[in-house]
């Protein structure tokens, strides 16, 4: 077997390590601006893809193709995002021979669309929440919109059929927002997934977000995991990742691990996939969606199962039978906590903050796994997803993961950029988060509610080591002779780009 | 020797002089309060810093240029801050900064591409009235004008990239 | 609480990890040339104890108490090594009102000379390798000496009373080999423990090394955990250590485990502490000694039962109880290993190979854990122990823990030294190594039968991107200016060496 | 640009070509034998190369100076190797390689302490006898003659401290 990564930043990586764990061959395809890109540089081949925007490179089915086709890959790993979830990618790899690691086209199609997949979930028995039967249609005059939102009633989101990670996504509180809200989410729709459509959905007060990781091999067998709770969004995109979830009895636990699997039985799954749910205040939960594909916050389900969900994707890729103890899979072992590090600016409204990043140490120790997709020397691009890694903490019990997180984000150093990680620093101790008071709409209040407060508090000691720490600096950078400036800190680059520049003169 | 560093929006004053025959050691004087420190440069963005006189206290301060001319990304173990040394004030800040006087120039906050400009030159705007929407990492900021007045000049178009720091628009 | 680490490198890194976990302060006292390490930048407050070798520095009682009075510090955590097992230390910590974060002196006496544990061990009803009752007196003659080696019979082996750690140990094949091995041990027993005592005990043909880790409370409550098998050693210096032990069912385990907490419980036993054990092919286990403090292979344990067993000694400090179920410490979940990576050259017999970190990527993700005691640019120096780092792998099972450690340890960048990776890449491949046939001469015997051997085995194209990527690295350092190439690679702390001399010749 | 890298033993001749309008992109032809490569410079100490010929085989080669004037340390996927390129050969090879022939000269391996000298100049001495101890990092190595000889001179004292390459003794 050899593997052809089709996508990239710290979800190669980590599927490329889950291949080098289980000794298959690599190969990444890469835009333009991931040339340095450590997944580049961790697989055993790399094709360039040319170009840099999505739709020149990671979306280009046919360059992706080739890339397999001259490497001899046998299989294809999606990722999550790009073409993770698009079904005609999934035909193009079975035309071409090739082995697409995740669910068949057929699934994709019938549970990728949330309308579709809405159906299944009622014929199998799952609750859903209250909306419209299909996508709404483009022609129809503003009236006729509004009466649809008036028969679903207020507040209600617009979400694109196509959607994911918050893309093509309106909360409406009432009909005078609905017309903006259409237009706005099926503009965005359009852009991040080729696709316009969307549809309505009621909203409900202060759900949590509940979701139940599935596994199905090619004979038949589904099984799913112990939930994972992301309440903790901005803007419908989750910032953390936990499990199992406080409020979550094993006897719920059974019940929507239950609907997960009979929901995603019913489609005939295969691989690994999400199914997502609401939850109610009062236990009641509902049917969202299906994620085809892996998910961003695998890894917190990987540390409480002792599972390594890539691995079983290939092996099941690879015709092999789930033979896992179903028990096993709804029994927890301590409590896992994900942070999504952004490169954006918390204390700029969370604008997106690309850029070269000239100095990195990564968080260590017990507890901790750090899933990065970058190293010090690389340009974050502006081209994609912010994420530039994911850190994850284990501990016995929540307290313990939330400390040792802590911690961890106190560890990391990464010199250039601005990340999310001051924000973590304060949610962390946020009394509500720290009380597991959490639902969908919390964080973009509390958000709302501090605008303008920065999140990091410096205490007075560490104020005054930075003023010494930067004045110690300019002194001495001043004493070195102006040879030797060329060369110093944050540098890393600046002398290959000269010898480059002075190529691209000459030639 | 003494510089002049900009932290947290106050200036402070940092006397620096070398102790003889100790490696590494600094008397430093922030604002007239003397410090004993030992100070040692871990890697190309690192120094380690031990206050001698409180204790022993063991800073590893992290430096970096921040890429905006003149300014540094100091991460101590709580926080990341900027500080500027010696009045090399940057541009952005003083652009941003301000008060809503004049005439403003609205620059893009970080590097990405004009997906849509809402406003063409003569227009009158409100203050937070959206301007332009730059698309970076696969999410749009509006950009949003500082004051109410008139567009004075729309400096970009659809589809063009930009650099962080570079003029969007001039509003009057 | 203010905890004082009296330790160095990765365990006083390691500790204060747990420190910071549990919201308490830390300090750490430092030798001159440990002045840049990480532990020391990790501290709160960090106390130069001058000097550099161990004697000046690190084993200095009063200057280590000082620093702890300066610094009000209420603890003091000893790691392993130094001061870890001096009964002296502890008592001086008791006088001077600091706990000390590990078993009590008298229990350190009672157990920490090897001679003494025995009886201890006898009583307790666990059985013991035949050996002399205690030391062998340094005035006897050599024709005395070689009596009570007739008596004990050969192979035996000479061992330091305060050893540990290889050190201070020689195993003698016949009579003529005896006088020279006593000298010689007591001679590196003097030096590494100030104290020059050695025993003689029978050598037992192909034992395997396998040890319980205890934990006792401050009110009578010792609870035993899974064995560590630590049979990988090079002259009698650990390796490689996993658990569980694939010879070790769990009535087996019962048994030893039951015997270690015997005899420590016998002893009055409080805090972290290890007994270890020989076993023989046929299942019969001996009594060998007890390390009476934390130890270098602790983070297996902590891998299969999800125990921090750092915060679990500071807690029993804090005089809190052990409240555990016996039984999960006893039930691993999944399988852990450890490769201890040494500044060495596995290529030149394992010679030390100190010198200064130019470049450092440590490893991630799934299942791997980096308890690291080094930076770049901080120069290992050589007055100490050359282990740099641990490299811990988890998996659901043996094989899995193996090939996550393989692929870990194909991640570790550790530029401008030579270490022990090839040699673990070499042994992770070993036939008997991955069928877990191994006692403790397993690693000295294949070692001396490969004997000039190289460790790794470049490939061909690996051999052929090493040539292209020196020549390129020469032409494109060709084609910097002369001033640029002076802050260029490697030369991180240069200029900041040149800034000291400078001032050097100033003051 | 020609260069003579020697690896493994081996010496290969190495040109390098710049493939004009293309970033990072070269002709390398090793002993005849041609690469079109694609190479990169991610940080002070690492070079990507993409073998575009060979499939695009990916290696990161990490290369820092072993600290042996005109030695370089390249680590690639699967180990470490010695590279001299243009013949500056470290003399220690030099010293410890060559047969055992004439007058050797014994130099500390690496940095470490001297704790014991057992000779003396003059005293004869087998191949492999022990000549000095040396510790370093809690380990005592013995520093053996390479032949049957007389010493000449010994050139350190117990408790002396030595560098790396010093020359501990001379045996003839």
């Amino acid at each position: 077997m050899k593997i052809l990564v089709a996508n990239r930043g710290e979800i190669a990586v980590r599927v490329m390590r889950a291949c080098r764990d289980m000794g298959i061959a690599t190969v990444a395809v890469y835009s333009d601006c991931d040339r340095t890109a450590p997944f580049v540089r961790y697989a055993d081949e790399a094709v360039a893809l040319g170009g840099n925007a999505p739709g020149e490179s990671y979306l280009r089915i046919d360059k992706v193709l080739d890339a397999a086709k001259r490497t001899k890959a046998t299989a294809i790993h999606p990722g999550y995002g790009f073409l993770a979830e698009n079904s005609q990618f999934a035909r193009a790899c079975r035309d071409a021979r090739l082995k697409f690691v995740g669910p068949s086209p057929e699934v994709m199609d019938l549970l990728g669309g949330k309308t579709a997949a809405r159906e299944v979930a009622i014929k199998a028995g799952a609750p859903v929440v209250p909306g419209t039967d299909g996508p709404v249609a483009e022609h129809l005059s503003d009236a006729d919109v509004l009466a649809i939102g008036s028969k679903i009633g207020y507040p209600l989101m617009v979400k694109a059929v196509a959607g994911g990670g918050g893309k093509g996504m309106r909360v409406v509180a009432g009909p005078e927002a609905l017309i903006n809200a259409v237009r706005t989410a099926r503009s965005e729709a359009r852009t991040s997934f080729g696709d316009a459509a969307v549809f309505f959905e009621r909203r409900l007060l202060r759900p949590r977000h509940v979701e139940i990781q599935v596994l199905g091999d090619e004979h038949g067998t589904v099984l799913p995991f112990v939930e994972r709770e992301c309440s903790i969004q901005r803007r419908h995109q989750k910032v953390i990742e936990e499990t199992p979830s406080v409020v979550v009895s094993p006897e719920l636990r059974e019940k929507i691990a239950g609907a997960a699997a009979a929901v995603t039985r019913r489609a005939g799954y295969t691989n690994a996939g999400t199914v997502e749910f609401l939850l109610d205040e009062d236990g009641q939960f509902y049917f969202l969606e299906v994620n085809t594909r892996l998910q961003v916050e695998h890894p917190v389900t990987e540390m409480v199962t002792g599972l390594d969900l890539v691995q079983w994707q290939i092996r099941i890729a690879q015709g092999e039978r789930l033979t896992l103890d179903p028990s096993r899979l709804l029994t927890p072992h301590g409590h896992a906590i994900e942070c999504r590090v952004y490169a954006e600016d918390p204390e700029q409204k969370f604008m997106p903050a690309p850029g070269l990043i000239r100095h990195l140490r990564s968080p260590a120790g017990p507890g901790i796994r750090d899933d990065s997709g970058v190293a010090a020397g690389f340009e974050v691009p502006i081209f994609y997803d912010s994420l530039i890694s994911k850190v994850i903490a284990w501990g016995e019990d929540r307290q313990q993961a939330i400390a040792r997180m802590s911690r961890a984000l106190s560890e990391y150093e990464i010199g250039g950029l601005k990340t999310t990680i001051p924000f973590f620093q304060w949610i962390l101790h946020d009394p509500d988060f720290l009380a597991a008071r959490m639902d969908t709409t919390l964080l973009d209040r509390v958000l709302a509610d501090r605008e303008g407060q920065p999140f990091q508090e410096v205490s007075i000691a560490s104020e005054e080591a930075a003023v010494i720490g930067a004045a110690l600096h300019t002194f001495l950078q001043g004493r070195r002779t102006p040879s030797e400036s060329g060369g110093g800190r944050g540098a890393a680059t600046s002398t290959w780009k000269r010898a480059a520049r002075l190529d691209a003169l000459r030639s | 020797m003494t510089f002049e560093v900009e932290v947290n929006g106050k200036t402070r004053t940092v006397a620096i002089e070398l102790v003889a025959g100790a490696e590494g050691r600094y008397r430093v004087a922030v604002d007239g309060k003397e410090h004993m420190v030992d100070a040692r440069e871990v890697d190309q963005s690192t120094l380690s810093l031990i206050l001698l006189d409180a204790g022993g206290a063991s800073y590893d301060v992290e430096i970096v240029e921040s890429g905006v001319a003149g300014e540094l990304l100091v991460r101590t173990h709580d926080g990341l801050l900027r500080a500027v040394v010696d009045g090399r004030r940057r541009r952005r800040s003083a652009d941003a900064a301000g008060g809503a006087e004049g005439e403003q120039r609205v620059v893009a906050p970080m590097p990405g591409k004009i997906v849509r400009v809402l406003v063409v030159a003569g227009d009158e705007v409100k203050a937070r009235q959206g301007l332009v929407v730059v698309e970076a990492m696969k999410m749009e900021s509006e950009i949003t004008s500082p004051k109410a007045g008139k567009v004075k000049e729309v400096a970009v178009t659809e589809g063009q990239s930009v650099e962080a720091g570079r003029v969007l628009a001039v509003v009057e």
